[in-house]
């Protein structure tokens, strides 16, 4: 069933257990992004130490590819500079413009390549990169302070 | 006559097809467009084919007979309406959200004096179960005019809250936009007070009909509203196109919105004057061949019988919320019994998301929409940010609602654990 | 490649026809709307027979294939006017008309500080050439905010009076709209003076490019315009849509026009915050179809390469001018060279009134437009309350132009005693 | 030809010998009609004797058809009175709308049959019609004032 290319197993897993769920009361920008074809809205918040991601949290409501999604980048993100962070966002970019062509490149997305099989829903891309998008409007602007 | 919807499917080019590795094409999403009848997707391409010309402005076989063809369309939206003024009546746009930025445009083009001339005092009243498009033109012409917006709010089991009608419609009150059936909800509303205490007051009422006009036979005298607006695609008809009705005199008064070609009387450098209505609100080369195909979509339904298509949609709706009602963790989202309610049901499943399960019964061949429906402050009000929506039409039937019935329940074993 | 009229014309249903008695269509009114390639037209029909859904709004398949369709045909116009910024430029209207005047109602909800606001002392430029859809959105925008309108004159022999550019075009001009192609003389307008003036005093440039788009090779880039419209059904697409392209960084910019569904970002009862552009400026279930017949449109123009479709209109313009100075008392409104212009010619012939002479080329089987042609000014300025005019396009051939010849020739004679 | 069923000979005497063209400088009413389509106008004006037309005058610029149509209106009005004029415009109304169907009542319309043939060119109905719309329109204003 096809569907199961999209259900990866471990999105589900994501999706009932949300990873750094709950906003950290410090941090250094924090933005609310919302997909307003579905509703569903994501707040994200930074912490820096020096050029080091510190703490990701989130909070926010949606489905569970866009919930899975947040979720899995915080467990990759955090702990990187903001150079491999970068690295990270745009390889997870090109793999969800692939149109299924692409599997993902494990060594730099680990878990995230589940969202291959997302990339053939052109109707759920977007809720896949809901908190990529949060995290670059949140990386610049804790930057930028 | 027997109506079939299984007859009428044969006419829908569409259900020709398959979906998801050829799974039957279960269509649940009428209330955002309905599919099309051969016989107005011909009419369509007919015109381009053999009578294409610009209307109204040629000397020339072809232009006649594309004026003929357009006005023809224009004629027949009139009579299917009941249109009390006749065609007049009838001014074409893009769809029913121009329909209501033409209306909320030109009141705000008014100069003082002027009948729909807007100011601070005056109230411009909506309700919580608006569309976007019945919203929030309304909001930046009370922005624009210093006007204020007021509302009904809606009840919990989906109904507008009338019970302060006279303090809500004030005497203060200068327009009231509602819409005839919630696009979420499915309730229909009870228009013969509100317009009556409208009237009362001196405002106008305009009806926003996009779901009522597909599905129900329409005397727009009966309903003594003001101005009522519907969008062709959702009425068996094309894409880029929808109908604004007015009174008469009241168009007559109401000043243009679009200027151009052909809505113009005089023209000088610094000044102009306007065409007799319809022509005035109808600004450049129209969409002709969309006029011809939403003619052709009313007739195939005039053919029907607009009192059968409501009776089926009636008795279907009432046999799928029966089935809905004995699934277990189903929240509807408004009326959950066939008083005043149309063929619109939302809903929720468990915690499962509405995109998620939308999702799942796509893989079925099940077409259901998800979201907020374009009502975002309705999912507010219901504490529901999202919902599925399924809506049903004139080739619906038992199969459709079985087969979205067992699709939820076998989303609810994918999704078990959630 | 040869480029073959009387080929293209087996690719148009239309003169598959005849009219008047069995006569063959010399259609000359391409002007007012163009003729539709077969592939077009099945490209709108097949849309509603195998894709129709909401675009943008449904998670199922039917919804999927809708968007890309209607993407894709953004995409094809994005490409086709070579759009620096790719397909977020291009926005699909009803038709030209609503895409000007889209812009003058956007610039008129401009807030104070938003570079589209516009207040008294400041100055918006137009022509006197204008077809009225790119003169009174304006003279109304004027109106409203207070801002001047100003002009460039017409000379005698149809072109723009650009001796006075510097003061016309003064440091307080916000706005420039112009025709790139006059509807009526045929002129084609220079635009590099022009916006190059514009752009030093920090003026936005608009281009009414409805007799360009259609015959010529764009690119938007090397125009340096701001803003620029056309319509599809002249362009060889459908009736119901038109574009309006902008340069990213000022669509952004600028505030939205229509309200409802799809602009959103978000909304409460009170009020509401936009989409990103291109969305922004959709409002509503969009024309879909039409879109996608424009796509098929502009693919065959494409085909033929735009450079040769601009070729034939050329020589095809030539021949013609030269065969119609030679009649007897005809005069010609418009160059009589083929300096800049394109393959639109108006006339007046004796004293005979166009519209007596439109008819009796009908009688013959000839389409001609007769009237002010939407440019009423023009027509006081060139002193011809009204005349006839022949517009060409690329299924148009010698045929046609003798054809047209002949008529006014045997027109004199029918009419001799005027 | 058919075309001569709509240029028949006496319409087109009219247009070349136009009557009572030329605006009489005293009068009750006057009024001027456009057509916005085409750019015909036409300004008329009224003298009335009691109810009776005593003088109907008028300019402007057009078609054949129009031109021909007011002209033939006012030599059939003058001398008549304003119920006898009515009965007179709703006849040439009804024969315009015939599609035609209709080859006019003589007794009444007089040459004014020669339309027949125009109402069934629906483009050149409203040429045939715009001095008899401004007939109605300056009969109202003279019996108002
Ligand atoms: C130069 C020009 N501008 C604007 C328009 C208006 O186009 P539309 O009627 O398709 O909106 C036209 C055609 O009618 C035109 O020729
Ligand atoms: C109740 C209601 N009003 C207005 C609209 C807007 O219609 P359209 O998108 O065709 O303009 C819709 C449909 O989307 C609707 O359901």
């Amino acid at each position: 069933m096809q569907l199961d290319s999209l259900y990866q197993e471990v999105i589900l897993d994501h999706y009932k257990h949300p990873q750094h769920k709950g906003l950290n009361p410090t941090f250094d920008a924090q933005v609310s992004h919302v997909n307003a074809s579905c509703g569903d809205e994501i707040t994200l918040n930074i912490k820096l130490e020096n050029d080091v991601i510190e703490s990701l949290t989130w909070d926010g409501q949606g489905c569970s590819i866009s919930q899975a999604s947040v979720s899995m980048m915080t467990d990759l993100l955090i702990g990187k500079t903001l150079h491999q962070a970068s690295v990270i966002v745009k390889s997870f970019s090109e793999l969800m413009a692939s149109k299924g062509t692409s599997t993902g490149d494990a060594l730099i997305l680990e878990d995230a390549i589940a969202f291959s099989g997302v990339s053939k829903f052109p109707g759920r891309i977007k809720c896949s990169l809901l908190g990529w998008m949060a995290f670059k409007d949140v990386s610049i602007q804790a930057q930028s302070q | 006559m027997s109506f079939s919807a299984a007859a009428i499917r044969k006419d829908f080019p569409i259900f020709g097809r398959t979906v998801r590795d050829g799974k039957r094409l279960v269509y649940l999403d009428s209330g955002a467009t309905s599919q099309k009848p051969l016989s107005a997707i011909e009419a369509e391409s007919d015109f381009y084919k053999f009578h294409n010309a610009a209307a109204h402005r040629g000397v020339y076989q072809l232009a006649e007979e594309a004026t003929d063809a357009y006005e023809g369309g224009r004629a027949i939206v009139a009579d299917f309406l009941m249109a009390p003024g006749g065609a007049d009546e009838i001014i074409f746009t893009k769809n029913a959200t121009e329909s209501l930025n033409l209306l909320a445009y030109a009141m705000g083009n008014a100069p003082a004096g002027n009948r729909f001339a807007l100011k601070t005092g005056d109230r411009i009243v909506v309700s919580e179960m608006e569309h976007h498009a019945n919203l929030i033109p309304w909001q930046q012409l009370a922005v624009r005019t210093g006007a204020e917006l007021a509302w009904f709010g809606v009840t919990q089991d989906g109904r507008l809250d009338l019970s302060a009608i006279d303090q809500i419609i004030s005497a203060q009150t200068k327009v009231v936009a509602l819409t005839h059936q919630s696009n979420v909800l499915g309730t229909i509303n009870p228009l013969a007070h509100i317009v009556a205490r409208a009237h009362e007051v001196g405002a106008v009422v305009i009806l926003d009909a996009c779901q009522s006009v597909p599905h129900m036979a329409i005397d727009i005298g009966a309903l003594d509203v003001d101005f009522l607006v519907f969008s062709g695609h959702k009425t068996l008809g094309p894409t880029g196109i929808g109908v604004l009705w007015g009174r008469l005199k009241l168009l007559d008064e109401l000043p243009p919105f679009l200027f151009g070609g052909s809505m113009i009387e005089s023209v000088t450098m610094t000044y102009a004057t306007w065409a007799p209505v319809p022509q005035k609100f109808e600004a450049g080369v129209p969409n002709m061949a969309q006029a011809v195909g939403l003619g052709a979509a009313l007739n195939y339904l005039t053919k029907l019988g607009m009192e059968n298509v409501f009776a089926h949609e009636l008795s279907l709706t009432g046999y799928l919320l029966e089935k809905m009602m004995s699934i277990p963790n189903i929240r509807l989202i408004g009326p959950t019994d066939m008083n005043s309610r149309g063929g619109t049901v939302s809903f929720t499943v468990n915690d499962i998301h509405p995109h998620d399960l939308g999702q799942f019964l796509d893989s079925q061949g099940i077409a259901v929409r998800t979201g907020h429906h374009c009502a975002w402050p309705l999912a507010q009000r219901m504490n529901v940010p999202a919902s599925t929506r399924a809506s049903l039409y004139l080739y619906n039937d038992e199969y459709d609602c079985d087969a979205l019935v067992n699709g939820i329940m076998e989303a609810q074993k994918y999704f078990g654990a959630l």
